[in-house]
């Protein structure tokens, strides 16, 4: 087997996650589609890094990591804070920038 | 694992893992998006997730498939799941589309997008697998430390400062100070009156002391169920259970025994029937 | 010092004695009017210093020339400002200066009541300083701005009692229809320069013949209509009679005896043009021939009696024009019928200003009646004027009109006796209508009647300061004639600017001599019957349709009314309306349409971050093709 | 290195602006004085400029380079040739008297708020004005000119939209809609001319590879430059393009009569006299110079639309009812004929033009602001309102009739040369053309006429019955003017004498001669 079907795997996944992305409105929904995301590209810098045989593509994968960490502590904090405010944690209740 | 699996080709295990978990990463990440229930969802993420994990280990990533099971799976995924019991069930969870071409749309999008992307990657010529083993002689950790701590080591100061920047911003946005006193009961009350709706308190669930679970509703005096009386997390996640129809049948039951003793014409065979299946 | 210095200052005179009294303000109200006659009377000074220094010379040599300064000078376009004083200008200098300070002086009486009467006085001045300048204008462009600046003196003075709406409106109207003309000279100027490359008398003269005969055409044309403009000659007559809202020493200086007799100057000063073209010739003499008999007929039917003398001036100038476009065989008549008549008609108006004076500024024929007893000076004075312009023997008029008549026959085939005829018929209206003025005005019985605020006019002769220049000019009327034509003086001043040619009448000068006094006699006669013998109704009866034509113009003005007027409100009124709705529209439209755009394009915009989302992932899309078909490619 | 005198006469009056601008709220009277002072020291500048530029010399003196954006080869590249140094005296002229116009008019209505500071605005901005667009005339880089020409659109929008008549008839918010709106078509105008601008300056640069003037017109003029001829008509419509909405040209002209309209007097005066020069100027200076060829190739186009200019805004200048706009629609018919007289191509005709600008100035200046004065003391713009107003105030009737005779180019005024210059410019290459132009004064006369015999004669209106005489401070204004237009309509030979050299550059610029005369009469 080819290694490169890890790649077709990560695409997949990836394209699984951003088509997610658009048709949840449940916005926790909505932040798990983009860890999948995150978590496809990942798997691709973890093939890189095979593929080339150096590390710097596992770098970035665990920079990766540590960022969506972070984005998802601040993430998940604003859904708590907007569904304290607007009693839903739908994606399309936060529309108030339409004129 | 020995260094040779991260060679040009895989070894026959390693294909026959791909393709076993492969199938469950995919099924993991499609049961995440239509998963009703954002529990569900969750679980199936930290499912594929699992096996990313295994995928990373498979491709000489030791250090980061650990990572990835113990820092995303047991970390951050159960972040999310203390988020979903927070927030609770909303009506959010319904898959009914509510943009118009919305969905279309974005299947289309995706569709497009992954074949794209697909054909990309078969497009690319990706022969040349060097294989990690140069990379990991001296250790995954360690060479990982190496770089981190010499080439990328502007990067990874700045991604501590935007930890903590992501934690004390996680902090401002959830605390909630209270810029006003907080109201008395007399005047709550006195709002409600003022609003004219539901002057007295809430009715209570439970009918007639036979049923006091949270999750039934009171009857109202015709017999009908009060949405009122069931929290509101149950009434959108329809977890009400509706003992009405019991209630009357009973009533009705009660009633035809009597008319029975008072030897009485039967009334409504019919009716009888019906609410004879109601209780079933 | 040279007498060349002198030109200048025959100019700066007047120019000077508008500045003063129009800058000066109410300071010099008090002798404003005898600042003007001053200036105006140095200027005839210095005009008569120069005849003499002219007189004195040989008659090939009496061109003065005088350079002041370049105008305008841009490449291969020379404008100077340099005055040229030859017999034609210098007779022109006399004439103006002379008549135009007679008139000062009558209107200082005339005008003693007036408020504004220093304004008065500034805006003669500036007339005489205009006038003198197109007179001794070298080239053409300088003459132009004469041209235009009598017109403003004009446009002024008309307009002078501009409370009233009638004479604001004559006003703008006479500068309107002269602009009509203006265009034409500022148009021959134009094709005199592109033919030319100058237009200074001088080379345009000399090379006239050099030029293809369309273009003489074409300028002479060009000239025409501006002489038709300022001569109030037709088509363009119709602001002349409307003029005469002006006060009456206004009709008498610039719209009869010097201003409206610019186009004959013009056209003889041009004869070297003309000459070489025929056809604009031919054109200048029907104009001239159709005029006399178009303004004699106004004449006839008007009771206005300034509006009558308007109508004789407009047929009189016919006479000079058709002389002028004789050629060489009638210019020197032109100008001296010119002369005569700037000094009978000027006379005329005296009068009929000292009538009106009298009469509390009535100016209906109708309501006059036996004044010959109330103002007899005004009276004598008149009827010479009025014996002068019908061509009584022996004064003015007679030898300078029979002079035209006799050099229309010697033009000579059918268009000379077709104009000669014209002017034979015009000699008769002329003394009709010239008789049935006089007859009005000074005989029969007074029908005066109190004006509405009962009261009643008491006839009475007007000062001294106003009889004496009425008197001069009476003197002038009845003897000039006679004394440029015995010995023929007058053509011998004149030939060698004009030129002469004796041309081959067909008749005998005696002949044409005996028809005109036949002529006369039927006109005068006529009048006679008509208005001598029986009472004049005071309320005009209804009159044939001629009559009533005549009395509005013989129609023309209702012409230019429906065609120009109200044409010309309806095409700006619509213009006003495309103007808005489709020039306009089409930009307010545009800025409509992205408004309307943009309302669309917002609804895409819905505010859902999903929807967002969708095109950012399609623009992705789209970009991983794009980057696949350019490797691909 | 010398006194970079053009730089000054550019940087007195922006500093001026910022140094009106600055004055406290309280002091509105120092900063009318403080705007006066620096207009009148910008005029003493041109003044030098004017004396020190030499008629007989380079094609442009006082000349400084300095470079600006390296990497595009921008430059700070100022110089004057003839025409410029015409026009550059002429805003400069123009300002104080603009400045004097106006003094009330921007008094706050109000006295209470110590920020509301609307005359020290109202005078920056006009400031502003003069010294962007003394800059556009002095520029020989044409981005720095684009830059300019641009950037005056900024304080004249502010002039035009913040300040307006006192007295409306349909009260002050339906003014203040009226005038947004003259505002913004104004903006909306220009930028769009000068968005078009931008792509040629653009392409100019792709092509030529800098943005001096003069190297470029020198490298095509010698031939070293080769543009194709579609580039070059390209890039010429879209100079010419701006610089006609901002003459303006029919059928671009309708931002014009809406924003004299809507503005107060001086600004009316600002936009026409002042702003709308550097239209016609460029025209001239960067049209027949870097594109020549493709200007002959327009050249029929262009003529006939200068024509419809000149007849279609006579023809509605007599239908219009508002003082001002008919000024406006007066004032198109006059650019149809500076155009007429660019594009003409002959040296009488070019010279004309540049000479219709300076004219043209002075005159409709003399005109517009009497008319400011008049219905500044009446309070209404409708024609209809007035009458008699001769008997009542005899001077300003007297001045406004000489503006208007200006307006109607009568001879012995200096429109008359300059007009007359067009017109035989003209004809002498295009009779035709020329011959229906003149039509053109005909009707000047009707609507000049039309407008004063129903202002200010008849009978005497009640509501103007008490009108006052014009004041010392309008006698001030005015009076120089009028002395102005006639010693130019009497002696114009200075300002050709300036004008003549840098003309007969253009037209050897665009290879063109003066037709020969049929007969060679002129000694």
């Amino acid at each position: 087997m080819n290694p490169v079907y890890y790649l077709y795997l990560a695409a997949l996944l990836f394209t699984i996650g951003a088509t997610g992305v658009l048709i949840r409105r449940n916005a926790i929904v909505v932040f798990m589609c983009i860890e999948l995301m995150l978590n496809a590209c990942n798997l691709a810098f973890v093939v890189f890094s095979r593929m080339h045989g150096n590390l710097d593509g596992q770098i970035i994968a665990f920079f990766t990591m540590v960022v969506a960490a972070a984005e998802v502590v601040v993430g998940l904090a604003i859904i708590v804070s907007l569904f304290r405010t607007r009693h839903s944690a739908s994606v399309d209740d936060a529309s108030l920038m339409k004129l | 694992m020995s260094p040779q699996l991260a060679a040009y080709t895989t070894s026959t295990g390693e294909a026959f893992q791909f393709w076993v978990l492969g199938t469950v990463a995919v099924l993991g990440a499609l049961s995440t998006v239509f998963m009703k229930k954002a529990v569900h969802s969750a679980l199936s993420l930290a499912g594929t997730m699992i096996v990313l994990a295994v995928f990373y280990l498979a491709n000489g990533a030791y250090f980061l498939g650990i990572v990835q099971i113990v820092v995303y799976t047991g970390a951050i995924m159960m972040l999310f799941l203390f988020v979903v019991m927070l927030v609770g069930v909303t009506a959010a969870d319904s898959l009914k589309e509510t943009i118009k071409g919305q969905r279309w749309l974005a299947l289309l999008c995706g569709v497009g997008f992954g074949v794209l992307l697909l054909a990309g990657i078969a497009n690319a010529s990706l022969k040349d697998f060097d294989g990690t083993g140069q990379a990991n002689a001296n250790g995954n950790v360690q060479g990982l430390a190496a770089l981190i701590f010499t080439k990328y080591v502007f990067a990874f100061e700045i991604t501590g400062a935007l930890l903590i920047t992501a934690a004390v911003g996680a902090m401002v946005l959830t605390h909630r100070e209270r810029t006003e006193r907080p109201k008395t009961q007399r005047e709550q009350s006195e709002q409600r009156v003022r609003e004219g709706k539901h002057v007295p308190p809430l009715p209570a669930p439970g009918v007639y002391a036979r049923h006091n679970a949270v999750d039934i509703a009171g009857l109202l005096p015709d017999g009908t169920p009060s949405e009122l009386t069931v929290s509101k997390t149950l009434r959108d996640r329809g977890q009400i259970r509706d003992v009405s129809a019991e209630a009357l049948g009973d009533l009705r039951a009660l009633e035809q025994r009597a008319e029975e003793r008072l030897e009485r014409t039967p009334i409504d065979p019919v009716d009888f029937k019906r609410s004879e299946e109601a209780s079933k | 010092m040279n007498a060349e210095n002198l030109i200048a200052l025959l100019i700066a005179a007047p120019l000077l004695g508008a500045a003063v009294l129009l800058v000066g303000g109410r300071r010099l109200d008090g002798v404003g009017h005898w600042i003007g006659t001053l200036l105006s009377t140095t200027s005839f000074v210095f005009g008569v210093i120069l005849f003499a220094d002219l007189l004195g010379k040989n008659p090939e040599h009496r061109t003065l020339m005088q350079h002041l300064y370049t105008w305008v000078p841009v490449a291969g376009f020379q404008a100077d400002v340099t005055f040229r004083l030859d017999q034609l200008s210098m007779t022109f200098v006399l004439l103006i200066t002379g008549v135009g300070s007679l008139i000062h002086l009558y209107s200082v009486g005339y005008m003693e009541h007036d408020e504004r009467r220093r304004r008065f006085f500034g805006y003669l001045n500036l007339f005489l300083a205009a006038m003198l300048l197109l007179v001794l204008a070298d080239n053409y462009l300088l003459l132009y701005v004469g041209w235009e600046g009598v017109g403003l003196a004009s446009y002024l003075l008309i307009g002078f009692w501009q409370h009233k709406p009638s004479a604001a409106t004559a006003a703008k109207k006479a500068f309107i229809v002269n602009r009509v003309g203006d265009m034409g000279l500022s148009i021959a100027i134009m094709l005199m320069f592109a033919t030319f490359g100058t237009f200074a008398f001088g080379p345009v003269f000399a090379h006239a013949t050099g030029a293809s005969e369309g273009k003489l055409t074409a300028i002479g044309l060009m000239l025409l209509l501006a002489a038709c403009g300022k001569s109030a000659q037709v088509p363009l007559q119709s602001w002349l009679g409307d003029a005469m809202e002006g006060p009456t020493p206004v009709s008498a200086l610039i719209h009869a005896a010097t201003m409206v007799t610019a186009g004959v100057y013009l056209i003889v000063r041009s004869g070297a043009i003309f000459n070489a073209a025929p056809d604009a010739q031919l054109v200048v003499t029907v104009v001239g021939a159709v005029t006399l008999l178009f303004g004699a007929i106004v004449g006839c039917a008007k009771d206005d009696i300034k509006k009558a003398l308007a109508g004789s001036t407009m047929s009189q100038i016919g006479y000079m024009i058709l002389a002028a476009g004789l050629g060489p065989i009638g210019y020197v008549f032109a100008i001296m019928h010119l002369v005569t008549h700037g000094f009978f008609k000027a006379g005329l108006f005296l009068g009929a200003g000292s009538v009106m004076h009298g009469m509390n500024d009535e100016v209906d024929m109708r309501k006059y009646g036996g004044l010959r007893t109330y103002m007899p000076v005004t009276f004598i004075t008149f009827g010479l004027g009025y014996l002068a312009i019908i061509g009584f023997p022996g004064l003015s008029g007679f030898f300078s009109k029979d002079k035209i008549i006799e050099a229309a026959f010697a033009k000579g085939g059918t268009e000379g006796w077709i104009l000669g005829t014209c002017a034979l018929v015009g000699a008769a209206i002329t003394a009709f209508y010239m008789t049935r003025v006089m007859l009005m005005t000074f005989f029969g019985e007074k029908r005066w009647q109190p004006d509405e605020h009962g009261h009643e006019p008491h006839p009475h002769e007007s000062p001294k300061v106003m009889t004496i220049p009425m008197i001069v000019l009476a003197v002038g009327s009845v003897f000039a004639g006679g004394f440029f034509s015995i010995g023929d003086r007058f053509l011998h001043w004149l030939e060698p600017i004009t030129g002469h040619s004796e041309g081959n009448s067909p008749l005998s000068a005696a002949a044409v001599t005996g028809a005109t006094m036949v002529c006369l006699i039927i006109g005068v006669g006529i009048a006679y019957l008509q208005y001598g013998r029986r009472p004049v109704p005071a309320v005009a009866p209804r009159g044939s349709l001629l009559t009533r034509a005549a009395r509005r113009d013989l129609l023309q003005d209702d012409f230019n009314h429906v065609v120009l007027v109200r044409g010309g409100e309806h095409l700006t009124r619509s213009l006003v309306y495309v103007d808005h709705t489709l020039v306009d529209g089409v930009v307010n439209g545009t800025a409509a349409g992205f408004g309307g755009l943009s309302g669309r394009l917002r609804k895409l915009q819905n505010g859902y971050a999903r929807s967002y989302a969708v095109s950012m992932f399609g623009g992705a899309a789209l970009l991983v093709a794009a980057t696949l078909l350019m490797r691909a490619v | 290195m010398s006194f970079p005198l053009l730089t000054a006469t550019a940087a007195l009056p922006a500093v001026g602006a910022v140094a009106t601008a600055a004055v406290p709220a309280a002091r509105r009277t120092a900063a009318k004085w403080l705007a006066l002072l620096v207009s009148l020291a910008t005029l003493v500048l041109a003044i030098v400029v004017l004396v020190r530029f030499d008629p007989g010399g380079a094609r442009y003196q006082l000349t400084e380079s300095h470079p600006w954006i390296a990497d595009f080869g921008v430059r700070y590249e100022l110089g004057v040739d003839g025409i410029a140094v015409a026009l550059l005296a002429l805003t400069a002229l123009l300002i104080p008297f603009i400045i004097l116009a106006g003094w009330h008019d921007a008094d706050p209505l109000e006295t209470g708020s110590r920020r509301w500071r609307p005359t020290q605005g109202f005078f920056a901005l006009i400031l502003a004005v003069e010294a962007m667009v003394i800059i556009s005339f002095e520029a020989t880089d044409v981005f720095l000119f684009y830059i300019f020409f641009e950037a005056m659109l900024i304080p004249m929008y502010f002039l035009i939209g913040g300040f307006g008549d006192r007295a409306h008839a349909q009260g002050e918010e339906a003014a203040s809609t009226q005038r947004s709106y003259a505002a913004v078509k104004f903006l909306l105008y220009n930028l769009v001319g000068g968005l078009i601008m931008l792509a040629a300056v653009i392409g100019l640069y792709v092509v030529a590879g800098n943005f001096s003037l003069q190297e470029i017109a020198q490298a095509r003029a010698n031939g070293s430059l080769h543009m194709a001829t579609s580039t070059e008509r390209w890039l010429f419509l879209g100079f010419f393009f701006a610089f006609a909405v901002k003459a303006p040209l029919w059928p671009l002209h309708t931002w014009l009569p809406n924003a004299m309209q809507e503005s107060t007097a001086p600004v009316a005066v600002l936009i026409t006299a002042v702003v709308d020069k550097v239209g016609t100027f460029a025209m001239l200076r960067f049209c027949l110079q870097l594109f020549p060829e493709a200007s002959k190739w327009a050249t029929p186009v262009i003529l006939v639309l200068a024509l419809i200019s000149i007849i279609y805004g006579a023809l509605l200048a007599v239908g219009q009812r508002d003082i001002k706009r008919l000024v406006a629609y007066a004032s198109i018919s006059h650019f149809g004929f500076i155009i007429l007289g660019i594009f003409a191509m002959t040296s009488q005709g070019q010279s004309g033009a540049t000479l219709y600008m300076v004219n043209h100035g002075i005159s409709t200046a003399a005109l517009m602001l009497v008319a400011g004065f008049l219905i500044s003391r009446r309070g209404s713009r409708l024609i209809a309102d007035y009458g008699g107003v001769q008997k009542v105030a005899p001077v300003l009737a007297g001045t406004f009739l000489i503006g208007g005779l200006a307006t109607l180019s009568l001879p012995g005024l200096a429109p008359f040369v300059s007009e007359f210059l067009v017109l035989v410019g003209t004809f002498t290459r295009y009779p035709a053309i020329g011959i229906v132009a003149t039509f053109g004064i005909v009707l000047a006369a009707l609507y000049t006429l039309v407008l004063y015999q129903r202002t200010m004669t008849g009978p005497v209106k009640p509501e103007v019955s008490a009108m006052p005489d014009l004041k010392a401070r309008e006698l001030v204004v005015v009076a120089p003017l009028i002395v102005l237009l006639i010693f130019l309509g009497v002696y114009p030979k200075p300002v050709t004498d300036i004008v003549n050299p840098a003309v007969k550059q253009t037209m050897s610029d665009v290879h063109k001669t003066d037709p020969k005369p049929e007969v060679e009469a002129a000694k």
